[in-house]
């Protein structure tokens, strides 16, 4: 099996993440940094966007009702 | 008084270019009830005088120029002239098929499609031949028409417009173009490609002025090759008609004469007289002012093409047609990024770009952030099989990523689709350099750019 | 016996091609000793008989083609002929100009070249005109030649090889091409611009045989609408000479009578008699066996390029010589992903693909899972004004990433580069349709593709 090897790091403080994942964030209004990360070499997936954006109006949610 | 057609839409768009179209076409695909108010011909200045035909006059000027160059690479061809005849067949036929596949697909949705003069009645009605159409929502798109100079008359023959020129019946022996942007450019190279004598007067310090000034510089480098004469940092101060011809003097003192003059300072918006004041629409100079969802001051009205102050262009046109009819059918669509927006000038040499340029850089990020990178095109294998030359100019911020992509080249503009991907995705050089790119292909070119930006150059020095 | 070069270098290369000379540069790059062992020219098959030197005869007969077609465009010009000499001279202009470049890089950086044929004589020693080069590691790419079927001789003359086609001093009235791949289409379409009545060879059922079935059909049509003929589906049996040129025989049992034969069936590694197996390295057919980092069973030694059963494609030979050099440095470079490689062909019209098939992407996900979806070029304006047909087809995984990007069409190779980042980036097809793509380009096919593969196509319907 191939020895696991980081993809390549972002520099400058990025989190890590595919392009048009990091797009994806952008225009979801999403930092990055704050997104638990799945994907191979810890990088941010599609799917923790959509989780942590779900998880951010549950929250919401309740302080919007007061 | 006006009749009222009976339905009440939810959206009825005024003028069928670019932005109009687009926006019926998505916006029935979403389910609205769509009128749109076409007093010409669907597809507008873009399919009709627009985009469409002059790229068709730069083909054709390109195949004349390979039946000139032939011997070159070793086949013996006779250029023998230019039919224009033939040339407007080949451009009407061009246009003919897009208009009746445009149509057809206008047919296919629901679109009730209304030929006629509109005029924005109230915020929520549009009067055409005495019928009123009535939306819940107005979308204004009926674009732009060219401008001149004070004083300086249009008489369709000797002082033209792009519109007197699309269909002009004769080859000029020589010629001024008044504007060196992107139509005044595209022009001379067609132009000069059918045997003109071309010279180009232009105000601004350079040619494509509101390119990076390098593009620019390589542009310039390559018309003067081509014997395309210009005057930059000239101001035009007017124009006599001579015995078959016509005279152009410019502030400096100097004169040009010429056959015809080509007027191509700009394009304005047609706005006037359209009732569009008088629902309270906010303007500035002509032009609808819009928040980044293209609504106006008016909430039930949008604007969206090159009556709204964003950049005038067909796909322009068409984002900002399909981001309104998708924030009235109830989506989110994200603002347009109009940096991230391409922009290829299909002269011979193409120049194309997508971000921003060295300088806007340097202002935004300060002066030591920004790294540039030129790739020259000599290095590209598939470039010197086509005998063009340029380069490709990097913009980064340092360790960041690529803000600009900056192409001079001939074919180049093809190259803006992977360059639009590199800039709107924030992507590193190092993620660009990682992927080997196809040899032998000028987008090959756009790979090895952005290996010598990630500091591994590969057919590049270091 | 050997004499013995006074230095141990990091890493002893031999051959100087595409994978060789990459691994060279690069290496140097990163501060490694770097010996370059070369028999006959730096640059190898790529530069010196294979990409450039095809790319160039292709261009000039593009530029055949369009003065023949110049009056479909309106421009008055008469095709006269090729006149051979002039297209190699091109064509060798085109070579010496990038094999000056090449060399001026090798000697720019620290590498010591050295010009023989080499040897492999233990894990970490190469011989070259009897002296012994030795070095901490080695890398092997020695390339490969053209294969033949067996009992079938080259003779060079009426027989031959596309090396002997890159310099064969006549146009054929006639020419059998056995073999449907890459190369033996290649040369089809460009004889064919110059005159030549071709026949194509296949033993499998269809053309480009790799690609996706689609393409393959696409290309075929197109062939037959330019008048060159195939047989699918037919194995070679034999060739005999006639009067003045061959006769080839079919196993169906036709024979097709031409003035030479083409042998287009794959290109075999050179591996043998290099001291390769003495040394220990795990082969299978003569190819050298690697793992995913181009290391072979002998610890010390790599090898890169058509060495290997990777893909026999200059940009790969790049891609693993940067690879093995990056790992020697002592850097983590990342696995190659072959089906994230570009592939061109380079034939009127031309095919391109990056990703996978329809037909692998229903193995490796179900066939419940997979969507396609194809663009028609027949409603994009650029591809219009060129007069040329084709497709793109996309393969998506349902709702997920875009995996497979298949293009014909001229000029559709240049698109590869835009496609190669929606593959290797695993992007949405939602996620290139956000972006609106330049108008009126090639690259804008791109961009409605994945617009309509979004479920919101503009041009297209639907
Ligand atoms: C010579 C030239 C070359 C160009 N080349 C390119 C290019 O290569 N790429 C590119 O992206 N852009 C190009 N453009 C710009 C492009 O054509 C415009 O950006 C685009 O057409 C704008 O679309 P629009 O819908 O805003 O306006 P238009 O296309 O101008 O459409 C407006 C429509 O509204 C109709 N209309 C106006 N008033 C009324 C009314 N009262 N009632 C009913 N209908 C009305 C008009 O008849 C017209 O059809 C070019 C323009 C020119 C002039
Ligand atoms: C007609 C044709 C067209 C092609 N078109 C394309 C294309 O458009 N795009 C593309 O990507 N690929 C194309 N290819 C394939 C491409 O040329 C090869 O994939 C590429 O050249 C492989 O590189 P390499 O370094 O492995 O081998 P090579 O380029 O073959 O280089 C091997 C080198 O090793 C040298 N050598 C061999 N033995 C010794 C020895 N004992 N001592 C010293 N030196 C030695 C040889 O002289 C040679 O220079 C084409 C190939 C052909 C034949």
């Amino acid at each position: 099996a191939p020895e696991p090897v980081a993809a390549p790091q972002p520099t400058g403080g990025k989190a890590l993440a595919k392009p048009p994942v990091r797009k994806l964030a952008k225009d979801m209004g999403i930092d990055l940094a704050e997104v638990a990360a799945t994907g191979p070499g810890g990088s941010v997936t599609r799917e923790d966007l959509h989780a942590f954006a779900a998880a951010r109006t549950e929250q919401a949610a309740p302080a919007a009702a007061e | 008084m006006a009749n009222d057609a009976s339905t009440v839409f939810d959206v009825v768009i005024l003028g069928g270019g670019s932005g109009g179209y687009a926006a019926a076409l998505r916006a029935s695909q979403l389910g609205l009830d769509v009128a749109l108010i076409e007093k010409d011909k669907v597809g507008g200045t873009c399919l009709h005088n627009g985009c469409i035909p002059t790229k068709a006059l730069l083909h054709a000027g390109e195949i004349a120029d390979q039946a000139r160059e032939s011997a070159q690479f070793g086949i013996n061809a006779t250029f023998e002239g230019v039919d224009i005849a033939g040339v407007h067949k080949y451009k009407d036929g061009v246009i003919s098929g897009l208009y009746k596949g445009l149509q057809g697909l206008i047919a296919l949705r629901k679109i009730t499609y209304v030929a006629g003069a509109g005029r924005l009645t109230s915020p929520t009605t549009v009067e055409v031949n005495g019928e009123r159409y009535e939306g819940r929502h107005i979308i204004l798109a009926t674009g732009s028409v060219p401008k001149s100079l004070p004083g300086l008359e249009i008489d369709g023959d000797r002082v033209i417009t792009s519109d007197h020129a699309l269909v002009l019946d004769r080859i000029p022996k020589s010629a001024v173009v008044l504007g060196g942007g992107v139509i005044g450019v595209e022009f001379a190279s067609a132009w000069k490609s059918f045997g003109v004598d071309v010279t180009i007067v232009e105000a601004l310090p350079h040619l494509v002025p509101v390119e990076d000034e390098n593009s620019s510089k390589l542009l310039e480098r390559a018309f003067r090759k081509r014997g395309i004469k210009f005057e930059l940092g000239s101001r035009f101060s007017g124009v006599e008609y001579t015995q078959d011809g016509i005279r152009v003097s410019l502030e400096n003192g100097k004169q040009v004469e010429a056959e015809l003059l080509l007027v191509a300072v700009g394009r304005g918006p047609v706005s006037q007289g359209l009732g569009y004041e008088e629902a309270g629409v906010a303007m500035d100079r002509g032009y609808i002012l819009v928040d980044e969802y293209m609504q106006t001051s008016v909430p039930t009205i949008s604007a969206v093409g090159d009556l709204v102050p964003t950049l005038q262009l067909a796909h322009v046109g068409f984002a900002e047609g399909i981001l309104v009819a998708e924030r009235l059918a109830g989506l989110r669509p994200v603002p347009i990024d109009y940096d991230g927006v391409p922009r290829v000038t299909y002269c011979h040499p193409e120049v194309a770009s997508v971000g921003i340029t060295e300088e806007k850089a340097k202002e935004l990020y300060g002066a030591d952030k920004v790294v540039t990178l030129k790739y020259n095109l000599g290095g590209n294998g598939k470039s010197k099989i086509l005998k063009t030359q340029g380069e490709i100019k990097l913009v980064q911020v340092r360790d960041g990523a690529v803000v600009g992509v900056h192409m001079v080249g001939d074919r180049m503009g093809e190259q803006v689709g992977e360059a639009q991907l590199i800039y709107n995705w924030e992507a590193l050089p190092s993620e660009v350099a990682q992927l080997v790119h196809a040899h032998p292909t000028q987008n090959e070119a756009l790979g090895e750019a952005h290996l010598a930006l990630a500091g591994k150059p590969l057919h590049a020095h270091d």
